[in-house]
């Protein structure tokens, strides 16, 4: 069941390794961009940190106040890419307690849907996108959340590696062309990183 | 890294404490983490507001052209790093007269996703926000993909047009609408001869031989269309005019801006300008109100860009009006 | 050498040609081999002439600041190098309202004995010249030997009083008078971070190490009086502040400039302004009209300078009054 | 006897001979300033070679002329400084077809006078107008243009090895302080250049 303690309780994780996973984040991102990548996350995580004490019981106002934790925080492409794609979950939930888990694939669309009308990439771009999408199709039919977790991380995998061979065609990282083949697309990784921060202790 | 600091960290926010403390008739610091730079005084009501952001390290761009007969508000973001939403949103607000706010920016992929988030916000607050993005860079992309070229020096000509036309009065749709015509007539091109250092990341953009330049390279080291050996002033003009002519011809009157991304000293540019007039009146351009000088840099980058605005009737009654701000007066 | 120019001996001929044809409203070129530019308008009867005259390579000084409300006429040298007697006597003729003419510039020996030899074959022709020589540099000698000192952005609050007195109608000895108390009143000392070069030479005027800089060091590359590592920007600002109040403490009110000698960038500037504000403020000191930006430079020669002008009532005056050039309006 | 032709054919030689003497001036000036004072000589001397064709008459006059040339050929110091020693003997010149020989030393003092009041120079700074001087003291009494010449060439070259150890006081060299002892004062040994030019071939 998702409500404010299991909300709160998997935001804590990520910020936690958050600031364990951004030196990683950042120098991939520096390798194609201008490396600001784990700085965003690592802001985003203590902004959202602080948010937890006194997270609403509504799960729509929690994750709204989360996405705008995040537009303060940085203004980097990733972080507002992850407010708009919280935002559009936030208005799914609007008005409720708890959620199903069963319910993780619609909203895992409902963000990349929202986060692909913000930066105008298609799936297949090599970004956050693909990662979202395949841990949204992984999250389909399953109800359970350490299943979902494992089976998204496993998609979220494949996918990685079936793109990682391909040019970025988006963001700075476009910029570099060859030279980001043969490398993650740093926001995929950073995804990544969040979902393997869910599993409990 | 060899700038005149303190901490790396506090760059923008010292910067932005010293240019307000040196033309407080000019701006004042508002919005979130004092990161909006709006005109000393408060907008007119009625007028529609044109609102600018984009990352630091581009002064006089964006912040520097504040001020009456141009911008109304800036967002500022770290060097050459989007402002947030928040401050965008900040942005928004300060420059809204009840009229509507032109969102007038460079098409980099951060601040549209930025600005369009906060577009979302205000419009929950009932500001009726238009966009135009400036994409003057004919190295940066091809004709038949000119909407993917990146904002450089047009800008200056889009804001000081833009800021006319809400001067005048024009209603949001007329002003975007001017934006649109004055975005739409730029062409730019430039050329680096040396780095510039990002405070934050203490090293050099990009690497540059002795003897080198790079032509089309983009305002924060994108890689160009060629790099090879330093050519004479006059064939550095010719072939910058040849890109912006293949892309456009002249047709009518034109306005020129030789610009300096930064340590190219004016001296340079007029060099640089003695060629280019001599090109363009030689095939029968007439060139108005030339501008020479540092209008959009990348702090000590060495180098420089041209760029030509095709001017019709209203623009050149628009480019023409006063404007004020302290890095350029009309 | 990293410079956009065509024939090193063409440098300073192409650069005013350029000069001229970008600002045609203002300037004109006249004079031996062309190296006087004077204001586009003749000069108005009965008013006193101000001339000044120097080297090139200092863009907007000297050349930039004619204009109304400011020089009349300039003669300029190649790079770094006094013009000559015949193109300084130019000069002075076409400044020349039947009121007299002054003589205003930075003390340097050649042009010194030129300008002075320049108003030998003037006297001939009955026009009267006076002579003010700034000498503002307060790194450049101690105070017994304040005659000796090199003048360098104090020049431009010397331009501008005078030419605000000439511009209100005062008789020769009047105008050379406020120009005698405006060069009194300006204290500077700038440092560098890396050198500039002379095209005729093509090499760099000095060589300076990754992370130095140098103290009190001259425009054209004159040592200074230490080098050491690059200091955080508070604290180049409170060492020029030391220098410059130690020669003159704050009495009244002050004006600020706050100079690029060229590639570095307003962005650094501001910081430096920042702290310069505050430390003056905090010592009770009234900031008026501040000016921060490229003022006085050696192309694109990285540092900066600082210069206090001390001020009186009639000097605020001036320094108050309208001017108009390319480079600055007041 | 010093008349047009004289005064003709030793601008002619001087003027010549600085073509040679170029480089070496140039690279003297280098070390303590500009490096400009064989150019101003070369272009000094192509401008005066013009005029010889059509030289006047009047000592006063020509030489008038040829300061002339000199000034409108550069800005540097060493041409405004020797117009200015011509001007001053054109003046003592004035009307003048002819003069003796042994007025030269009279002339040398005239040019100093001048160059020093424009220059501001003491004797003993190290500049050319202690060259002039000795050149001038070594010349009074003496009436035969071969025997000035040998007994100025002689003085001249004492009165350098005498200052070479002192440091420049004036000019750009001063702001090399101590790197000039040592080293000879550009403007002397231009001065030297032109005395030894004078040898009739
Ligand atoms: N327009 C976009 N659409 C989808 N994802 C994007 C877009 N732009 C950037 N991203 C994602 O964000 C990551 C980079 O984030 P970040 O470092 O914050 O960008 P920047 O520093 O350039 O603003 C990319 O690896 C990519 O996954
Ligand atoms: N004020 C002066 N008085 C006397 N001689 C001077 C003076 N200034 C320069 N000189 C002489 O001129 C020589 C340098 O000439 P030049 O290279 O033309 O100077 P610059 O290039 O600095 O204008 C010196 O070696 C010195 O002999
Ligand atoms: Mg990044
Ligand atoms: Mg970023
Ligand atoms: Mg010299
Ligand atoms: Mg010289």
């Amino acid at each position: 069941m998702l409500d404010r303690a299991a909300l709160a309780a998997g935001l804590a994780r990520i910020a936690d390794h958050m600031e364990q996973a951004a030196e990683e984040l950042n120098a991939l991102d520096g390798q194609l961009g201008d490396g600001d990548l784990g700085v965003t996350l690592v802001r985003g995580g203590r902004a959202v940190r602080e948010l937890l004490p006194a997270l609403p019981e509504d799960l729509g106002q929690a994750l709204m106040q989360v996405a705008t934790a995040f537009t303060r925080s940085s203004g980097s492409s990733f972080g507002t890419l992850t407010a708009t794609g919280l935002l559009a979950a936030a208005k799914a939930l609007k008005g409720r307690d708890r959620a199903d888990w069963s319910e993780i694939a619609a909203l895992l669309d409902a963000a990349r849907d929202a986060m692909q009308a913000r930066g105008k990439a298609a799936l297949g771009d090599k970004t956050v996108l693909d990662a979202l999408d395949a841990a949204a199709r992984a999250a389909e039919g399953r109800a359970e959340p350490a299943a979902i977790q494992a089976a998204a991380l496993a998609a979220v995998d494949a996918t990685m590696d079936r793109m990682r061979p391909q040019p970025a065609r988006i963001g700075r990282a476009r910029i570099f062309g060859a030279k980001s083949e043969g490398l993650d697309d740093p926001g995929m990784r950073a995804f990544r990183h969040m979902l393997a921060a869910l599993t409990p202790p | 890294m060899k700038k005149v600091l303190n901490d790396p960290f506090a760059y923008v926010d010292e910067m932005l404490e010293g240019l307000v403390a040196a033309h407080p008739g000019h701006y004042r610091q508002t919005g979130a983490q004092g990161r909006v730079i709006a005109r000393a005084q408060p907008i007119r009501p009625g007028k529609v507001g044109v609102v600018s952001g984009g990352g630091s390290g581009h002064l006089p761009v964006f912040t520097g052209y504040v001020g009456p007969g141009l911008l109304d508000a800036c967002a500022i973001g770290d060097v050459f790093a989007s402002p947030s939403v928040e401050q965008m949103a900040d942005a928004i607000r300060s420059a809204n007269g009840g009229a509507g706010v032109l969102r007038l920016y460079g098409n980099y992929g951060g601040d549209i996703m930025n600005f369009d988030m906060a577009g979302d916000l205000v419009a929950m607050e009932d500001i009726a926000c238009t966009t135009v993005l400036v994409a003057d860079d004919v190295a940066s992309a091809g004709r038949a993909e000119a909407e993917k070229r990146r904002g450089v020096a047009g800008m200056v000509y889009a804001f000081k047009i833009a800021g006319a036309a809400a001067e005048a009065g024009l209603d949001l749709a007329g002003v975007t609408e001017a934006a649109r015509r004055a975005a739409e007539a730029c062409r730019s091109v430039g050329f680096a001869l040396s780095p510039c250092t990002v405070p934050q990341a203490g090293r050099p953009t990009f690497q540059i031989g002795e003897g080198e330049m790079e032509m089309g390279m983009g305002i924060h080291g994108e890689p160009g269309v060629w790099r090879g050996p330093l050519k004479p002033a006059d064939a550095i003009a010719g072939e910058m005019l040849d890109m912006l002519l293949a892309d456009r011809p002249v047709s009518g009157p034109v306005s020129v801006m030789v610009n300096s991304l930064g340590a190219t000293p004016p001296e340079e540019l007029y060099i640089l300008y003695r060629a280019v007039k001599a090109r363009l009146e030689g095939a029968g351009a007439r060139i108005v109100m030339p501008l020479v000088g540092r209008y959009a840099t990348s702090m000590e980058m060495a180098g420089a860009s041209l760029t030509l605005c095709h001017l019709d009737d209203d623009l050149e009654r628009w480019l023409a009006a006063p404007c004020d701000c302290p890095f350029w007066r009309v």
